[in-house]
């Protein structure tokens, strides 16, 4: 079981924690003005990235804070946890 | 190629079974095929059986980088069903239920398909509701299904608490009759030696490590055993679609997550049937050897690591306990994993790409095994004929950019919660 | 019958003696007995049969790498199937029983398989069985009563689990002497220590081999030390990401049953700082033909029976070994009071040891075995220069125990789960760690270090522990699922190359030990028969458990009650009194209807509807999730979620709103009242509550973290009871209020606070059920007195509360959606007729996938209501529907009916459905056609709002 | 009918007693939000608040538990009139969220606490990493908490919401040892 260290409350089980997907998904900030191939492409293609990968966890039985991680998804160790970046940034933390 | 029946078995088994003869050649890579199916596992080798046998192409190689079944074919819980919503997803499974009922003397290989039905339980009244649309959806697809009432569950599947008195109980369920189970290893193995009888060449430990293209398209694998040329390629390779679609340049709307399985020790039977719960994650059933297969939900992280951790195990076993408390003093045997490729809409991505000569045959999710034969049935025809069958028209890879996501559970673009 | 119980020595207690039965007949031991070893001490050699073939065993190991000795232990519904004799503490009372068998263990029908076993080799199944089609269950059904072990408990589990979460800096794997000094050392040093192992003794391997007298004073150290935690009969079952290890503590097991308030198993989650594996190394067999018979052990094993035991296993011992532990052993032995006929050696060795009374054949082998339940003698052979027996040397020795010496194989297990890799030693015959995996080291024998033990060191190296190459009679590799050699090589010869292969078709090391005392025989097999060095034949992957681990443990708490939370309004109890029906919501109990006496449950919602629609009801929704919004960006990230807009609402008022997700679909739906300037209060569904939270924490912390606004759930602090019926405002205005309820003070859609009957009020002029109704809020604990509050003054109204059954019908009376039947996931705003709400104006989550061909095409299914053509047939929920024209062809279905109810107000059956372009064919006859019920009803298609379209009494 | 004033409370019309744990009622909790980083809030509004994670401020009867940054969860046994404090609130650009009876608040001595915690809660509850003066959020029995060891060092809260309360409440009886 992952041990994710929350950079606000500290190192916490993986049961507190609620996954949200990969990290380097850019929201279009003007969706309007997006074009369908760009607009499906945020929607649902992903890079997968087999080896570090960067993703959104939530700290939902904590602080309720978005969180970056950097993991390595083949030994599932974490390299690292952050605060979100803001903006998200396209190329992760 | 000795041909396999009880005659035989006999027969070899006065000489003291030295006469046996491989399943499967061991050839050597030639430099060029006519289609080459990246992906030794049920899906690829099925493929590679219906292109030769439906389609008249031998010149095929399958490619796989380790042993042979040795993906989710070789780890999965074995439930073959066809008890789906949509009908697009109906239809195609139900194929494939067809093609199961016929499988072992196609291949001259018992896969040991059980249809000893597939319940799942129902434990309220929306939840029966649900089923009923299904169950009605099926049966107007030609699928056999029966609603199932407290009663029916508990003569079916008897053991089962279905009293009153427990935190989810039980209130009914949506039974497929014809629905089981196979032995998940005989499936691979009975297609790879069915395809080699036909010329199709299966090529262990050879990893492909990249896709080379030209201005028409594909043009061949580089592998760990050097380049193999030929215009036509089908990936076939499960929990790594994504990587070897993006050696051709394509994204993919997959992300591969880790699914967890476990055995019981054997014992004598005590379950006839696949029984799925409603109010929690697990699905069960007991292998002909004894052992309780049991699976639940993806761990819920991307994984490429065949392995997960206790949560999810726990869960499946508090589940169990709540239909079956008399298993409790029964012991875990082991654990294990596989790499899924989760869509974006649950539902499988079978057929042409952007890339002409590259076809793709992934994102099965937690539901691939009982795709086995009509995956490789659709996979082969779209393969020979460059177009999709009428089965998988709907389950290309263009689907999301026109719109037409197949969200069987309505859970929206997030592969963690299919 | 012959005592093989020695005098003196061994950790049993002699003072305590243990009655048990085995197979019905009783039998004594002694305190720190297991069954198996009192089993031997009472000249017990025949314990089980074979899963395959029903051959007789007897006890071969020690402890948890034990194939053979499977019994099942205790009675009734403490039952349990597969338990290795080898590690049950002997109890009083203690009963036990021998599987798979029938009639009986001695004379059992099934043996008689072992006459046709030649035509039943490894996988044979997978060519035969396949004629004629209709026969296969048949064939399955035999095949299944043939397999499995023992049989399964039939009662509940009287015992309950536990679960633990535990800390420390260092957890030692393994109390050997290895494990001992690894985990004094650390406690030395200050660090939080947690020993852990499987058996009730601490000790290990030098309990029976050597001198113990170290580790016992290691043993004392430690438990003087208060940073250190011993677990006895504790398994390390798995290592899992960052350092977490399952741990199952037996606490239970060594009794009869667990004392009052104990567990019986303790199942720990123990986060570890580093952990050192000590885990031992598990004694080798070697392989002829008939090395299964009971009486045929492990010389360690054998040895643990004298030494801490006091057991003689047999009288007059054979061993078989390829190395030099054997010669110590069997000095050990034959202290212990064993003849030691002889020691057959593979190797030949120049320098000869003396073993006073023992033969030394160097250069020799087992060949076969002779013995029908028990061992009775063994061949032996002189070996040429290929490893095959030479012609002629034949030789028959007696002996009733024959010990297997065959090297050790280091217990890697979790050094492998850990991903550690692993490199074949030849001077040990087996597979080392290769390289340190973070956090874990590994020591003693389970890192092939053998350390100063007089046994191997400076031994010549050990040969394969396969002694012969032709595989004519069954040489067991596996002995629990009776894979032989001959298995192996009928794999390989097959095709079946890979030890991946091998092991599925053959089944070797799939049983209940996972192989732990054939794998690596396995491999050296295959190695041969492939002819290829066994460091490239690989090995199969460790998985978790050690050993097996029991569900109930893995359950743990969760279990009963307990599987799940459950969540309770704050009127609960007034629902519980009144005897309200319950229906599950999630992880609520929703009173579904209250039944007055002799009332169906039809009568019961029939009644309830009507009552909303001519007097007044009241209904508990508690359960809808609420959201407290704070912040000067609020409105404009309302305006961003919701398909309208939220800009313009007024403080005061409140406005129904529905959220996409971002593909496009309906994602929930809910009211947002203004409370102040900067404060709303938004509702969400049921179902909703959890995920719509999270859904706006991740556009407001990751999309547009530039917006000003705190949420908070709410959902908790307030009781809230919806007042519905045209007299719902008489009902209020007999109440003391400073709250004006009249339509000019509080028109729809409006919201005030004060007091209601002295409690804090917060009243919201909102309707489900399409009557005039008050939403009223009250915190929490007031929430029983508001609800009885309002039942009371109701009485003159002719109150009814009413459950979700009537709010359902309610609801779909009013052509409501909700999320679900209707709106599924797959559903948008328009397709709910919603799409004159969608705002052209701004931005909002989901609207850019709406301009997506599949989203905006004109095939969709649109919300609409049905009427049975005829007026009176209930219209089968769940049927699809289909074109009339389409009856009777292949149906290209035209939707499907999501909500079907009687509708007591329209005295007849209506229902909601979702129908392709179904706002295009208003009128158009379809049928509703259920098949599973065998009904097909014709209904016409209507607008989905049935009870006042116009929304006059609403508003009134 | 019961009073209309007096608050009944999660565990209210529960039978049975018992000495292990006490239900704390009546009391008045808030949920407090700084405006973005503003490091003076403590002081505009008058309450010494804990800066630093998982930490725990007293004043006189009224607690400040980190919750999160720049949020904390307001506690107080006393019904005094805070209409001061939400205004300096409101005036500071921060907000409140009145919680008072949103939980089901328990105070267990520290000492079976921790041991019945361990059955279901994945925190490390050592002394060393969960100090006295401190508070922390997590996981009961699939329950979100936030548990509170009080300063004294001898009893830990465990806060919860309002409709787990039976829940959880049971669930601890059931897990503490047999008296
Ligand atoms: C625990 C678990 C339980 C499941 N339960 C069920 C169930 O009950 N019912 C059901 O229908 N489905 C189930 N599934 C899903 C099902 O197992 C899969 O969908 C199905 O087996 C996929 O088959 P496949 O042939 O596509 O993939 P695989 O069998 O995984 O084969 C893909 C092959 O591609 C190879 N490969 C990958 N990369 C390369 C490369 N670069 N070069 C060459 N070869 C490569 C891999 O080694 C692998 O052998 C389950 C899956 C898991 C993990
Ligand atoms: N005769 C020989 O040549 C020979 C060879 C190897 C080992 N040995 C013996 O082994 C000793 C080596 O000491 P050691 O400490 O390395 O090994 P050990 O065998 O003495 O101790 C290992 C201990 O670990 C326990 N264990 C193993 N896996 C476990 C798990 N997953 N969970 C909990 N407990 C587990 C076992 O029950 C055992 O008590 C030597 O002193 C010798 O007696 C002898
Ligand atoms: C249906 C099914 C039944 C299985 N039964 C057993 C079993 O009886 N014994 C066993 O050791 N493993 C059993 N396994 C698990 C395999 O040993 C193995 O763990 C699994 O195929 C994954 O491969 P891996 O562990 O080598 O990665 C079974 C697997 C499946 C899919
Ligand atoms: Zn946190």
């Amino acid at each position: 079981m992952l041990l994710i260290d929350c950079p606000h409350c500290g190192p916490r089980a993986q049961t507190e924690f609620s996954y949200g997907g990969a990290a380097n998904v850019a929201r279009p900030p003007a969706p309007e003005e997006t074009d369908d191939a760009a607009w499906i492409e945020y929607l649902y293609l992903r890079d997968n990235a087999k080896g570090q990968h960067d993703e959104l966890w939530q700290h939902i039985f904590g602080c309720r804070r978005w969180l970056q991680l950097r993991r390595d998804v083949i030994s599932h160790e974490i390299i690292s946890c952050s605060e979100l970046r803001r903006p998200l940034a396209e190329d992760g933390p | 190629m000795n041909r396999y029946s009880f005659a035989s078995l006999v027969r070899h088994g006065i000489m003291g079974h030295r006469g046996w003869k491989p399943a499967w050649r061991d050839p050597e890579p030639k430099t060029n095929y006519d289609a080459v199916i990246v992906g030794g596992g049920g899906h690829g080798l099925a493929s590679a059986y219906y292109l030769a046998k439906n389609h008249g192409l031998n010149n095929v190689a399958v490619l796989e980088k380790g042993w042979l079944g040795g993906g989710n074919t070789g780890r999965n819980t074995t439930i073959v069903r066809s008890n789906y919503l949509l009908d697009s997803n109906a239809r195609f499974y139900e194929h494939g239920m067809k093609l199961w009922e016929g499988l072992s003397r196609d291949l001259n290989f018992n896969v040991m398909f059980s249809q000893r039905g597939v319940i799942n339980l129902a434990h309220s009244k929306g939840q029966l509701e649900a089923f009923r649309r299904r169950g009605n959806a099926m049966r107007l697809n030609g699928i056999d299904a029966e609603l199932l009432n407290r009663d029916d569950v508990a003569a079916l599947v008897p053991g089962m608490d279905v009293s009153g008195d427990v935190r989810f109980p039980v209130e009914g369920g949506l039974l497929q009759p014809r629905g089981g189970t196979a032995r998940h290893d005989a499936v691979a193995w009975g297609y790879a030696r069915a395809a080699d009888r036909r010329g199709v060449d299966i090529i262990q430990n050879c990893e492909v490590t990249g896709i080379r293209r030209d201005h028409a398209g594909v043009s061949g694998v580089e592998t760990s055993r050097g380049f193999i040329a030929s215009k036509r390629i089908g990936l076939a390779v499960a929990g790594h679609s994504t990587q070897l679609a993006a050696m051709a340049g394509v994204r993919l709307p997959i992300e591969s997550h880790v699914l967890q399985a476990m055995v019981s020790e054997p014992v004598k039977p005590v379950l006839d049937t696949v029984v799925t719960f409603g109010a929690g994650h697990l699905y069960v059933s007991q292998s002909d050897k004894g052992e309780l297969v049991m699976g639940g939900d993806i761990d819920g992280y991307n994984s490429f690591a065949q392995r997960g951790n206790l949560p999810v195990i726990e869960h499946v076993a508090a589940c169990l306990l709540a239909l079956f408390p008399q298993f409790s003093r029964l012991r875990i045997l082991r654990t294990w994993g596989g790499i899924m490729d989760m869509t974006m809409d649950g539902s499988p991505i079978i057929g042409t790409t952007p890339v002409p000569g590259l076809f793709l045959n992934g994102g099965w999710c937690y539901g691939g095994f009982k795709a086995t034969p009509a995956s490789g049935w659709v996979f082969a025809h779209t393969m020979a004929t460059g177009q999709p069958h009428a089965l998988n028209a709907d389950l290309c890879l263009d689907r999301f950019h026109r719109g037409r996501a197949l969200d069987e559970k309505g859970a929206g673009p997030k592969p963690w919660a299919h | 019958m012959a005592d093989f119980r020695l005098h003196s020595g061994g950790l049993i207690d002699r003072d305590r003696k243990i009655s048990f039965t085995f197979d019905g007949r009783s039998y004594q031991g002694y305190h720190g007995d297991t069954l198996a070893s009192a089993l031997l001490a009472n000249g017990v050699r025949l314990v089980g049969r074979s899963f395959k073939y029903h051959r007789p065993r007897g006890i071969y190991g020690l402890g948890g790498e034990e194939p053979n000795a499977l019994v099942r232990l205790r009675q009734g519904a403490r039952a349990e199937p597969n338990i290795r004799a080898t590690q049950i503490e002997l109890y009083e009372g203690l009963v036990a029983r021998s599987q798979n068998n029938w009639p009986s263990l001695r004379w059992d029908a099934a043996s008689a398989l072992g006459l046709v076993s030649r035509f039943l080799p490894a996988g044979f199944y997978y060519k035969t069985f396949m004629w004629p089609r209709r026969l296969w269950p048949h064939y399955e059904n035999f095949i299944r009563r043939m397999a499995g072990m023992g049989r399964s408990p039939e009662a509940p589990d009287p015992d309950h689990y536990e679960k633990c979460h535990g800390h420390c800096d260092v957890l030692v794997i393994g109390g050997g002497p290895a494990g001992l000094a690894a985990a004094l050392t650390a406690a030395e040093g200050g660090a939080q220590v947690w020993l852990a192992d499987e058996g009730a003794q601490l000790g290990g391997g030098c309990l029976n081999d050597g001198d113990a007298s170290a580790a016992r004073d290691t043993i004392a150290a430690l438990e003087s030390l208060d940073n250190v935690t011993l677990l006895r009969r504790t398994s390390v079952f798995g290592k899992y990401d960052d350092h977490l290890y399952g741990l199952v503590e037996r606490t239970g097991d060594h009794l009869a049953s667990p004392d009052l308030g104990m567990p019986r198993q303790r199942l720990w989650h123990l986060r570890a700082g580093r952990a050192v594996l000590a885990s031992g190394a598990i004694e080798r067999p070697l392989v002829f033909a008939n090395n299964d018979r009971p009486g045929v052990m492990l010389t360690s094993a054998a040895l643990g029976y004298l030494r801490t035991y006091a057991v003689r296993p047999g009288s007059r011992a054979v061993i078989n070994t390829n190395n030099d532990s054997a010669y110590g052993a069997a000095a050990i032995l034959a202290a212990g009071g064993i003849e030691v006929a002889a020691i057959v050696d593979h190797r030949h060795m120049k320098e000869r040891r003396e073993i006073p009374g023992a033969e030394i054949l160097h250069n020799h082998a087992i060949i076969d075995t002779r013995g029908k339940k028990g061992l009775t003698g063994v061949t032996v052979a002189q070996l040429d220069i290929n490893g095959d027996a030479v012609p002629g040397s034949e030789r028959q020795l007696a002996c009733d125990l024959l010990c297997l010496s065959g090297g050790f194989t280091p217990s890697v297990h979790l050094y492998s789960q850990a991903g550690g890799k692993l490199a074949f030693r030849e001077d040990i015959q087996s597979l080392v760690p290769k390289s340190e995996v973070p956090g874990m080291t590994v020591v003693g024998a389970a890192n092939g270090d053998f350390g100063e033990s007089e046994f191997i060191a400076g031994g010549a190296a050990m040969d394969r522990p396969v002694s012969l190459r032709k595989f004519r009679r069954k040489q067991f590799i596996d002995l629990q699922n009776d894979v032989t050699a001959a298995d192996v090589e009928l794999a390989a010869r097959e095709g079946y190359r890979s030890v991946e292969h091998v092991k599925r078709y053959t089944t070797l090391g799939m049983g209940t030990d996972q192989g732990k005392t054939s794998n690596l025989n396995g491999i050296a097999v295959l190695s041969d028969a492939l002819d290829r060095p066994p460091a490239e034949v690989g090995v199969t992957t460790y998985r978790p458990p050690y050993t097996p681990v029991t569900i109930g443990a893995l359950a743990g708490r969760d279990v009963g009650p307990f599987l799940a939370p459950d969540r309770r309004t704050p009127m609960q109890e007034c629902h519980e009194k009144a005897g309200a029906a319950f229906v599950p919501a999630g992880l609520w109990q929703r009173p579904h209807y209250y039944p007055r006496p002799g009332e169906t449950m039809t009568e019961a919602v029939n009644r309830e509807v009507l009552a909303v629609r001519r007097n007044v009801g009241i209904v508990d929704v508690s359960t809808l999730g609420r959201i407290d919004l704070h912040g000067p960006d609020v409105a404009e990230f309302l305006n961003r979620v919701y398909i309208n807009g939220f800009k313009a609402l007024a403080v005061g008022m409140c406005r129904y709103g529905v959220m996409l997700r971002d593909d496009g679909m309906i994602f929930d739906d809910g009211t947002v009242a203004r409370m102040a300037e900067t404060h709303f209060i938004m509702t969400t569904t049921t179902a909703n509550a959890g995920p719509v939270m999270a859904h706006l924490e991740f556009y407001l912390q990751v999309v547009w973290p530039e917006l000003r606004v705190h949420m908070t759930s709410i959902t908790d602090q307030w009781a809230v009871a919806a007042v519905a019926g045209p007299r719902s405002r008489d009902l209020l205005d007999s109440l003391d209020s400073d709250i004006a309820f009249a339509n000019q003070a509080m028109p729809f859609m409006a919201w005030r606070g004060g007091a209601i009957g002295g409690i804090p009020a917060q009243v919201f002029r909102i309707s489900f059920s399409g009557e005039l109704a008050y939403e009223i809020a009250v915190p929490a604990d007031y929430g029983p007195a508001m609800w009885e509050m309002l039942l009371a003054a109701g009485q003159e109204f002719d109150v009814n509360p009413y459950g979700t059954e009537a709010l359902t019908t309610l609801r779909t009376e009013k052509g409501h959606f909700v999320m679900g039947p209707e709106a599924d996931g797959r559903a948008t705003a328009d397709d709910m007729g919603l799409g004159a709400m969608l705002s052209s104006r701004k931005e909002f989550v989901g609207r850019r996938s709406l301009r997506l061909p599949g989203l905006a095409g004109g095939d969709r299914l649109h919300l609409v209501g049905l009427m049975p053509v005829d007026g009176r047939s209930q219209i089968p929920p769940g049927a699809i529907l289909l074109d009339k024209e389409m009856a009777g062809r292949a149906p290209d279905k035209a939707g499907h009916v999501t909500t079907s109810v009687f509708s007591p107000s329209l005295d007849k059956p209506i229902a909601l459905a979702m129908a392709r372009n179904g706002r295009q064919r208003l009128g158009a006859q379809l049928w509703a056609h259920s098949p599973l019920d065998n009904r097909i009803v014709e209904v016409v298609i209507t607008d989905p709002v049935f009870v006042d379209p116009m929304g006059e009494r609403l508003r009134a | 009918m019961p009073d209309p004033l007096t608050r009944q409370s999660a565990l209210a019309a529960r039978s049975g007693s018992d000495d292990l744990i006490q239900e704390r009622t009546g009391l008045w909790i808030q949920r407090l939000y700084a405006p973005d980083r503003e490091a003076d809030f403590g002081d505009k509004i008058g309450l010494d608040l804990p800066g630093q994670a998982n930490h725990v401020s007293q004043d006189k009867d009224l607690h400040a538990l980190w919750v999160a940054p720049w949020e904390w969860l307001l506690v107080s046994e006393a019904t005094a009139n805070r209409d001061g404090l939400a205004a300096r609130v409101a005036a500071s650009g921060g907000a409140l969220s009145d919680l008072s009876h949103a939980r089901m608040v328990l105070r267990l001595a520290a000492e079976p606490a921790r041991d019945i915690l361990a059955k279901g809660c994945p925190l490390d509850l050592r002394p060393a990493s969960f100090p006295p003066g401190h508070c922390a959020q997590s996981v009961l029995a699939n329950v979100g908490i936030l548990l509170h060891h009080l300063g004294d060092g001898a009893h830990m809260d465990i806060y919860t919401a309002r409709s787990y309360g039976r829940f959880i409440h049971a669930w601890l009886n059931d897990a503490a040892p047999p008296a």
